[in-house]
């Protein structure tokens, strides 16, 4: 188990990458009180997904 | 970890594009895969977020690395490009004063850098510098200086050094005055260069542009005994510049070289260009290879020599003139000897009449890294001339200086100086230029000149002089890639003076560009750098957003896990370009293209056309597996899961855009359409025509001029065929990021061999290191609901690692007490913004402003520049404590964006939030009526009134907090429920598990391995163990949910268990209850022995023993019309059966019957083995299902055969049917908890792709194969999702619901009911009240606020808070 | 005769129809100003009374989005 | 956008005091508890069935509530063309337009829910008055 310098438990956590997955991780952990550095190599999130059109099967927008 | 900068602020940023609009960079749009431009200045797409634009921006362009003055070439090409030639003169002018002379002079060492030379010729960077200041005069260029200080400093020489450094300390503050020997100013500059290349005119302006500064030139004013350095000192001057460059001719050193006739090379440029004229010989020769030679030889050329010959010893690589210059004089008649050397003038009466020189060759290298020449003995010849000029070189000088106190000179006569500072060892005598380095490069002496003004400012500061000023060069810059459709762009031609018109003048040879060449030119630049470093964003952004000189930042943070969803890199078909030839067609488009082409956002605003002739396609072919199950182009051996999908869903779309008669064709090997919904998805594609063609397509040619393309192919009967297409798209698939790889493997997290992280099948997100997870496709494709549920899968395995640190990291926020308005009259504040330029340069401000005083209520009106930015909250709270305001209306952009900004403010201002509404006259307003301003005002002037009107009758609204029940109940024992419930626990949350039969452990309690092979018994026995010795799980077995009530947070929940009824209280609750295996009423099941479903075989190892064949048929019940949909499990299961039996008995012979193989993802690898390993799949259609009967010796079973066109029949002893798996009966649970479940009985979720173990009431979650067929691995992902999902309410100290919910007047609702019928939420209940029966009742945390029940209430008993009728009504009436 | 100018009142729902106006705005549409957009948390919030209503105070024409 | 402005200003300006009685009429039967209770049990008659567990298809349901809102409608503009000082069956056609045989059968249906009064004949044709 990760240990901080101070000995006690880091209440916070690294997610790597701002797609979907990473977005979605990132929320699920916030909204349950830790704090989050979600890290994006780009300017924005989104990932791939922002880059299509519709989604299967029910042709929502992926935006 | 790294922090890139952003280049904008973050906080400052406005998202109004205008950094975008005037960025010069254009650069390919990763976001449309590159088939859209995009700026450096950007925003990766229009929704994106944050919503802050962000600059792109490198390592600094080779050029300007290559410059010895570092001029931002880039910057400057970029501006000429767009015509900007002030804006281009103003880089430039940064560090150099003379664009219009460097323009035409120097000798451009950026070109030689420019990495276009590696696609074909450098960017002609000094003729664009020249067009500059053909095209904008620089002396009207506003120099910025700093107020004039009283120090004086002198300079010796006013060539470029001295010029330069006169230049920059004018600009610091500092004047100078220049001494100049000769009786013109401009060193080197003026007499070393003949006006046909650099006219006269044009030395004049620049150097205008120096004094202009306050700089004095004194001419004819030499250093020597009359005037010392010393002198210089005693007439106050505080610091002194030598910068006398190196004018004295070097002597050749032979014999009857002090003959008449022999001239120096710049002695004799010295006097042309002093006085217009020299003395010329008839037939004159010259020696040396440089440009002064050459100058040499044109200016005698054009003073009417008739023969002039260069005479150099190497060869013409070696030759150090530019290759220009050596072509213009060959043109011009010069006739130049390599290899040969001058031995002896040869002299008649004191005059020269001859020269004796001597053949060379080349021989080793020397230091300068040429070879060095060589005398041919017995060589020698003579040639006639009457005057010879030398033009070897120069060197500086020295008479002047030698002798000044404290100054050294090196062994070639040059002055040290301190090569950063430029300070001599005497104090406050500085050195530089030509005198410092010998002769070399005016753009060298400029930037010794800069160099020394800020060392002789610093010294006159008393600072450091050296601090900070070592030269850094990037050890492995990073560049923009070259682009690939780049090639081709030759450089633009110079225009020259005719070579007629060149004789007996010195008219200027190069005419220089005209302003479309030039832009043509500047196009050419790669912009290697990204951002060019133009600053126009910085003056275009009224923000002041824009930071170009942001740093780096590394940071260090502590963190208890991470969660790598480091995402997925599309498969590129480059290599395999003789396959699919997607480079080179340009009609052949990867899958992501197309889905660009598709979008309304991308590169043809959603309207499809074909990309070599912009017509609208009418044929497209859609050519699966690109890249997946693809072992014989690449090692990609699994299936991508997607591809089908997208495939089907780009086809149907592309139907949509195009009409009637379109044909969708997709080239596949199997479709694989196995997950909720798909089935039916890919059954209406074919109904609406998408033609779906088995086979491997073997070539893609093209069929015309036009980009039509042809598809050979053959079918599964071994037919060939041709077909043509508009478009033919290449599915490809996917594979891990490279960079993705490389981090992963830094974190040291162990990758299987196709480099997805390595998972094991019971902690599907567990790395190989403890405390590091994995989400998405980094652990294996799939797709987006399934990559979702995995990410809160992976956030809950991190969150039950941190439980006990849970909210030590984050912090609450505190807010003022909140002030009663109760009974105060509405006093309403506006505040109008201009956003920067985005609302105030389209509309009125000022005059909305006024018109929004002249409304009732209004007590104050502000604008503001930025009404966002943080010094204007603190402003608004003052603002709303000063006028006692206690509604505020924010006239601005969208609330969507920043209603919660300023909600806050109110808060801080001790405001209830809800006291507050926004008129929306940016997005809704000024950007879309940009054209007509006098419009914009009027439309921003009535949404000010309706708003100001509604928030008059605005009212606070207290928060709305509910208590939550910490506890979980799952419904379903199986391993989803078992998993769900753990993760809960292990949190700290109590769970229940309710399980309807009388033991745990569900539908895996048959299976015995995964496809792995992981044995499943074991880790469900583990898994049965922790549940039952956990101390806050408790297992009701043989128990039925029989009612419940409730709503999130608290739920009261009937079980009738051992004939008693239990209600338990719970916070929420996770539906798992599961799905079986069906029994089919076909294929003799039920009816012989030897025909068996499932696992049923797999129990029996005897059977497989003794039996010779076995045959398995897939889709059994799956597929048809009963059941629409793919089992998703059965391929997979069965293969790893069949696997297993060929291994206990090799001898057995295995025959699958199947319709379409769906082992998505890496499962694919095991269909590879089981067919390796000789098992024989036979595929048949539902139009001809196997056909099977009893035989005396066991089954006999008859398939028709597509391959062999045949029937097969196949003597079987062994039958195993997969038959389709179906959930168990829970429409009572749907009942009781208003869940749906659709057709085919399965729970349906909120959304299939963003909540994917949500329903749409809160509190209630799904996970299992009561959500869809899956198998162990997905099952767990889903429950520790779902288990997630449920943390994130019980881990609330009580849940806050938003209070714009709706409001009952129970005096008013007669307890008609129609509200809770039409409400979809159960947010509205009917409830008993003493005396009066029922009257309807809002269930706050379950209402949306949709309104709904308001505006069908018969009796207008309901209305919405902050949505209130008089308030809307208020907006409503507000027209004029 | 100067040409008449419609005054139309838009109901717009706050997810979809509100978003999609202001990413009009973000894309830079341009469309007659003679729409006035007014945010619902819901097209369902608009109860028929309210068109009505507006129409009586003057309104031309409703548009009602979600 | 483009689309709805240019219909609008198609169908011209809107002079809310000449359809003043239109409009009364409609803001009744917006506010009429029939039409709410029919329109909001559409969901329900539609996908779970009326109380005899008969599903109504769209189409059907549609059908009915345009009958019932075009009758409540013309119920409620003879009725405010009653309370505005209309009083005889012709005058009422005057003034709303309905044909004379519709609002003697709809005055008909007005008065058995009290919401219009017959008050004997004058010169021999028949007066009503609106209740309250």
């Amino acid at each position: 188990m990760p240990k901080s310098k101070s000995d006690k438990l880091s209440g916070s956590v690294m997610v790597v990458g701002g797609g979907i997955a990473g977005m979605q991780s990132a929320l699920d952990l916030a909204e349950s009180g830790y704090y989050v550095y979600l890290l994006e190599k780009s300017s924005a999130i989104g990932g791939v997904m922002s880059q299509l059109d519709k989604t299967f099967p029910t042709n929502d927008c992926a935006m | 970890m790294l922090q890139k900068p952003r280049y904008i602020d973050l906080n400052k940023c406005t998202a109004c594009g205008e950094c975008a609009e005037v960025c010069p960079v254009e650069l390919d749009n990763e976001y449309d895969v590159g088939l859209s431009n995009r700026k450096a200045a950007f925003k990766l797409y229009a929704q994106a977020i944050p919503g802050a634009y962000a600059i792109q921006k490198t390592d600094r362009a080779p050029c300007s690395l290559a410059c010895p003055a570092g001029l931002n070439v880039q910057g400057y090409v970029q501006m000429v490009g767009q015509g900007k030639y002030e804006d281009a003169l103003k880089i430039i002018m940064e560090d150099l004063p003379l664009p219009g002379v460097l323009g035409r002079i120097c000798p451009h060492g950026c070109e030689d850098a420019c990495r276009r030379c590696e696609v074909d010729n450098p960017v002609a960077i000094r003729d664009l510098k020249r067009l500059a200041a053909d095209q904008f005069d620089p002396r009207k260029i506003k120099i910025e200086c700093l107020p004039p200080r009283e120090e004086k400093v002198a300079i010796v020489g006013s060539g470029p050094a001295g010029l330069s450094a006169a230049y920059h300390l004018a600009r610091k503050g500092i004047l100078s005055t220049i001494f100049e020997a000769l009786p013109e100013a401009g060193g080197m500059l003026r007499v070393g260069i003949p006006d046909h290349r650099l006219p006269r005119e044009i030395l004049d302006r620049e150097i205008e542009i120096i004094t202009n500064l306050g700089v004095e030139i004194k001419v004819n004013t030499p250093l020597g005994p009359q005037l010392t350095v010393d002198d210089l000192f005693k007439e106050g001057h505080k610091a002194v510049y030598l910068a006398v460059g190196a004018h004295r001719g070097i002597e050749l050193g032979i014999p009857g070289e002090g003959a008449g006739g022999v001239r120096q090379g710049v002695d004799f440029l010295k006097e042309l260009n002093l006085s217009g004229k020299t003395p010329v010989g008839k037939k004159v020769g010259i020696i040396g290879g440089g440009n002064v030679a050459i100058d040499v030889s044109r200016s005698a050329v054009r003073l009417g020599a008739e023969e002039v010959s260069i005479i150099y010893r190497r060869s013409r690589a070696e030759m150090p003139a530019w290759e220009d210059e050596i072509q213009a004089a060959e043109a011009e008649g010069v006739k130049i000897t390599y290899l040969a050397a001058p031995q002896e003038v040869l002299t008649q009466d004191g005059k020269v009449v001859g020269i004796r020189c001597i053949r060379m060759k080349l021989g080793e290298t020397d230091s300068s890294g040429r070879r060095r020449p060589i005398p041919i003995p017995g060589s020698e010849y003579d040639i006639e001339i009457d005057q010879l000029v030398p033009a070897i070189g120069q060197r500086p000088d020295l008479s002047a200086i030698e002798d000044v106190e404290g100054l050294a000179f090196s062994r070639w006569g040059t002055a040290d100086v301190d090569p950063v500072t430029y300070a001599t060892n005497r104090e406050a005598v500085f050195a530089g230029g030509d005198l410092q380095t010998g002769p070399w490069v005016a753009i060298g002496a400029i930037a010794a000149g800069r160099e020394a003004a800020e060392s002789i400012a610093r010294f006159l500061d008393g600072r450091d002089m050296a601090e900070g000023r070592e030269p850094v060069t990037p050890e492995n810059p990073v560049y923009r890639p070259i682009p690939e459709d780049n090639a081709g762009k030759a450089r633009e031609k110079m225009p020259e003076l005719p070579l007629k018109d060149r004789k007996g003048n010195f008219k200027e040879v190069e005419l220089g560009y005209d302003e479309d060449t030039g832009k043509e030119e500047a196009h050419r630049c790669l912009n290697c750098g990204y951002c060019c470093e133009c600053f126009q964003c910085v003056e275009a952004c009224i923000a002041e957003a824009v930071i170009h000189n942001q740093k780096p930042v590394e940071r260090e943070i502590e963190v208890g896990s991470a969660i790598l969803c480091l995402g997925t890199h599309v498969f590129d078909p480059a290599p395999y370009e003789d396959l699919y030839h997607h480079e080179s067609y340009p009609n052949v488009l990867t899958s992501m293209e197309f889905e660009r082409f598709l979008s309304a956002t991308g590169p043809t605003s959603g309207h499809l056309v074909r990309p070599s002739d912009k017509k609208e396609p009418k044929r497209i072919a859609w050519i699966q597996c690109v890249g997946s199950r693809d072992t014989a182009h690449c090692s990609n051996d699994y299936c991508s899961s997607v591809c089908c999908m997208y495939a089907i869903k780009e086809a149907l779309i592309a139907k949509e855009h195009t009409g009637g008669d379109f044909t969708g064709t997709i080239f596949n090997m199997d479709i694989r359409s196995h997950g909720k919904g798909f089935e039916r998805y890919y059954e209406r594609a074919k109904s609406e025509g998408i033609r779906f063609i088995r086979s491997r397509v073997h070539s893609i040619t093209e069929a015309d001029d036009n980009g039509t393309l042809k598809i050979g192919y053959v079918e599964e009967s071994g037919e060939i065929y041709e077909e043509e297409f508009d478009i033919v798209v290449l599915s490809v698939g996917m594979e891990p990021d490279p960079s993705a790889v490389e981090l992963s493997r830094k974190l040291g997290v162990d990758l299987n061999k196709n480099n997805f992280v390595n998972t094991d099948d019971f902690s599907p997100v567990m790395t190989s290191r403890p405390g590091i997870y994995v989400a998405g496709v980094l652990q294996g494709t799939k797709d987006i609901p399934q990559s979702v549920t995995e990410a809160s899968a992976a956030a809950c395995a991190s969150s039950v690692s941190l439980a006990q640190s849970r909210g030590e990291s984050t912090k609450e926020k505190v807010f003022p007490e909140e002030k009663d308005i109760s009974g105060e009259e509405p006093r309403v504040g506006v505040f109008v913004c201009n956003c920067g330029n985005n609302i105030g340069g389209f509309a009125d401000v000022p005059g909305i402003a006024e018109y929004a005083k002249t409304l009732p209520n209004v007590v104050n009106v502000d604008e503001n520049l930025f009404t966002c930015s943080q010094d204007t909250q603190e402003k608004i709270v003052e603002v709303i404590k000063e006028h006692k305001l206690n509604r505020i209306v924010v006239a601005a952009c969208t609330p969507t964006t920043h209603e919660a900004l300023f909600r806050e403010t109110l808060r801080n201002a001790g405001l209830n939030e809800n006291l507050f509404e926004m008129a929306n006259i940016r997005n809704q307003c000024t950007w879309v009526h940009s054209h007509n301003k006098e419009e914009a005002t009027e439309k921003a002037k009535d949404l000010v009134r309706m708003a100001v009107a509604k928030s008059s009758f605005l009212e606070p609204i207290s928060d709305l907090m509910v208590d939550i029940e910490k506890s979980g109940l799952i419904i379903g024992g199986g391993v989803a429920g078992m998993t769900a419930a753990l993760s809960l626990a292990d949190q700290g949350f109590p769970a229940t598990i309710v399980e309807r039969s009388d033991t745990l452990g569900g539908a895996a309690r048959d299976i015995k391995k995964t496809w792995r092979g992981n044995d499943v018994h074991e880790y469900l026995s583990g898994l049965i163990d922790r549940i039952e010795q956990h101390p806050i799980v408790e297992v009701l077995l043989n128990a039925d949910v029989t009612g419940s009530s409730g709503f999130v947070g608290n739920f009261e929940t009937d079980i009738l268990t051992g004939g008693k009824t239990r209600t338990i209280k719970h916070g929420v609750c996770i539906i798992a209850t599961g799905a079986n295996a069906s029994s089919p009423d076909e294929y003799l099941y039920g009816k012989n022995p030897r025909v068996t479903r499932w696992h049923d075989l797999e129990q029996e190892p005897n059977r497989i023993k003794d039996a010779r064949t076995v045959v398995f048929i897939l889709c059994v019940g799956s597929r048809d019309d009963k059941r629409p949909y793919c089992s998703r499990v059965c391929c997979t299961s069965s293969i790893g059966q069949a696997v297993n039996f060929k291994e206990q008995n090799p001898e057995i012979n295995v025959f699958i019957l199947y319709r379409d193989i769906r082992t998505y993802g890496e499962k694919e690898a095991l269909y590879q083995e089981a067919r390796d390993m000789g098992i024989i799949f036979v595929r048949y259609t539902i139009d001809k299902k196997p056909i099977v009967t009893e035989s005396d010796e066991g089954l006999d079973i008859r398939v028709f055969d597509p391959v062999l066109q045949r029937e097969l029949l196949i003597k079987a002893d062994l039958l195993n049917l997969a038959t389709a798996i179906e959930p168990t009966g829970h429409e009572d649970i749907a009942g009781y908890f208003k869940i749906p479940i659709d057709d085919d009985k399965f729970f349906i979720e909120a959304h299939a792709k963003l909540r994917p173990v949500d329903f749409a009431n809160d509190g209630l979650f799904v996970c299992g194969m009561a959500h869809y067929p899956k198998p162990i691995d997905e099952s767990i992902v889903q429950a520790m999702a779902a288990a997630s999902k449920a943390a994130i309410i019980l881990s609330q100290p009580c849940i806050k619901v938003s209070p714009l919910v709706s409001q009952v007047d129970t005096e008013k609702c007669i307890g008609c009911g129609l509200c809770a019928e039409v409400c979809n939420f159960v947010a509205i209940i009917m409830e008993e009240i003493e005396g009066k029966g029922f009257r309807a009742k809002n269930v706050p945390a379950s209402c949306k606020g949709c309104g709904l029940c308001a505006s069908s209430c018969p009796q207008g008993a309901i209305d919405m808070l902050h949505f209130r009728d008089r308030q809307l009504l208020a907006a409503v009436s507000a027209v004029r | 005769m100067e040409k008449f100018e419609p005054k139309i009142l838009a109901f717009l729902c706050n997810w979809c129809a509100y978003a999609a106006a202001d990413l009009a705005g973000v894309s830079r549409f341009q469309y007659p100003s003679n729409v006035k957009p007014l945010r619902v948390m819901c097209s369902a919030r608009v109860d028929p009374l309210y068109i009505i209503k507006a129409l009586k105070a003057g309104w031309d024409g409703i548009l009602v989005s979600g | 956008m483009t689309e709805v402005t240019e219909s609008i200003r198609g169908q011209g300006e809107l002079d809310s005091t000449t359809f003043s009685l239109e409009l009364d009429a409609a803001e009744m039967t917006a506010k009429s508890e029939t039409l709410r209770w029919l329109v909001g049990k559409e969901v329900s008659l539609t996908t779970k069935g009326d109380v005899y567990g008969r599903k109504w298809d769209v189409g059907q349901f549609e059908e009915i509530l345009s009958a019932v809102l075009k009758r409540e409608y013309q119920k409620n503009l003879i009725y405010i063309a009653l309370k505005e000082g209309s009083t005889s069956v012709r005058e009422i056609s005057e003034r709303t337009g309905l044909q004379l045989g519709k609002i003697s059968y709809l005055i008909s249906d007005l008065e058995k829910t009290n919401q219009v009064i017959f008050k004997g004949h004058s010169e021999g044709i028949p007066v009503f008055e609106s209740a309250s």
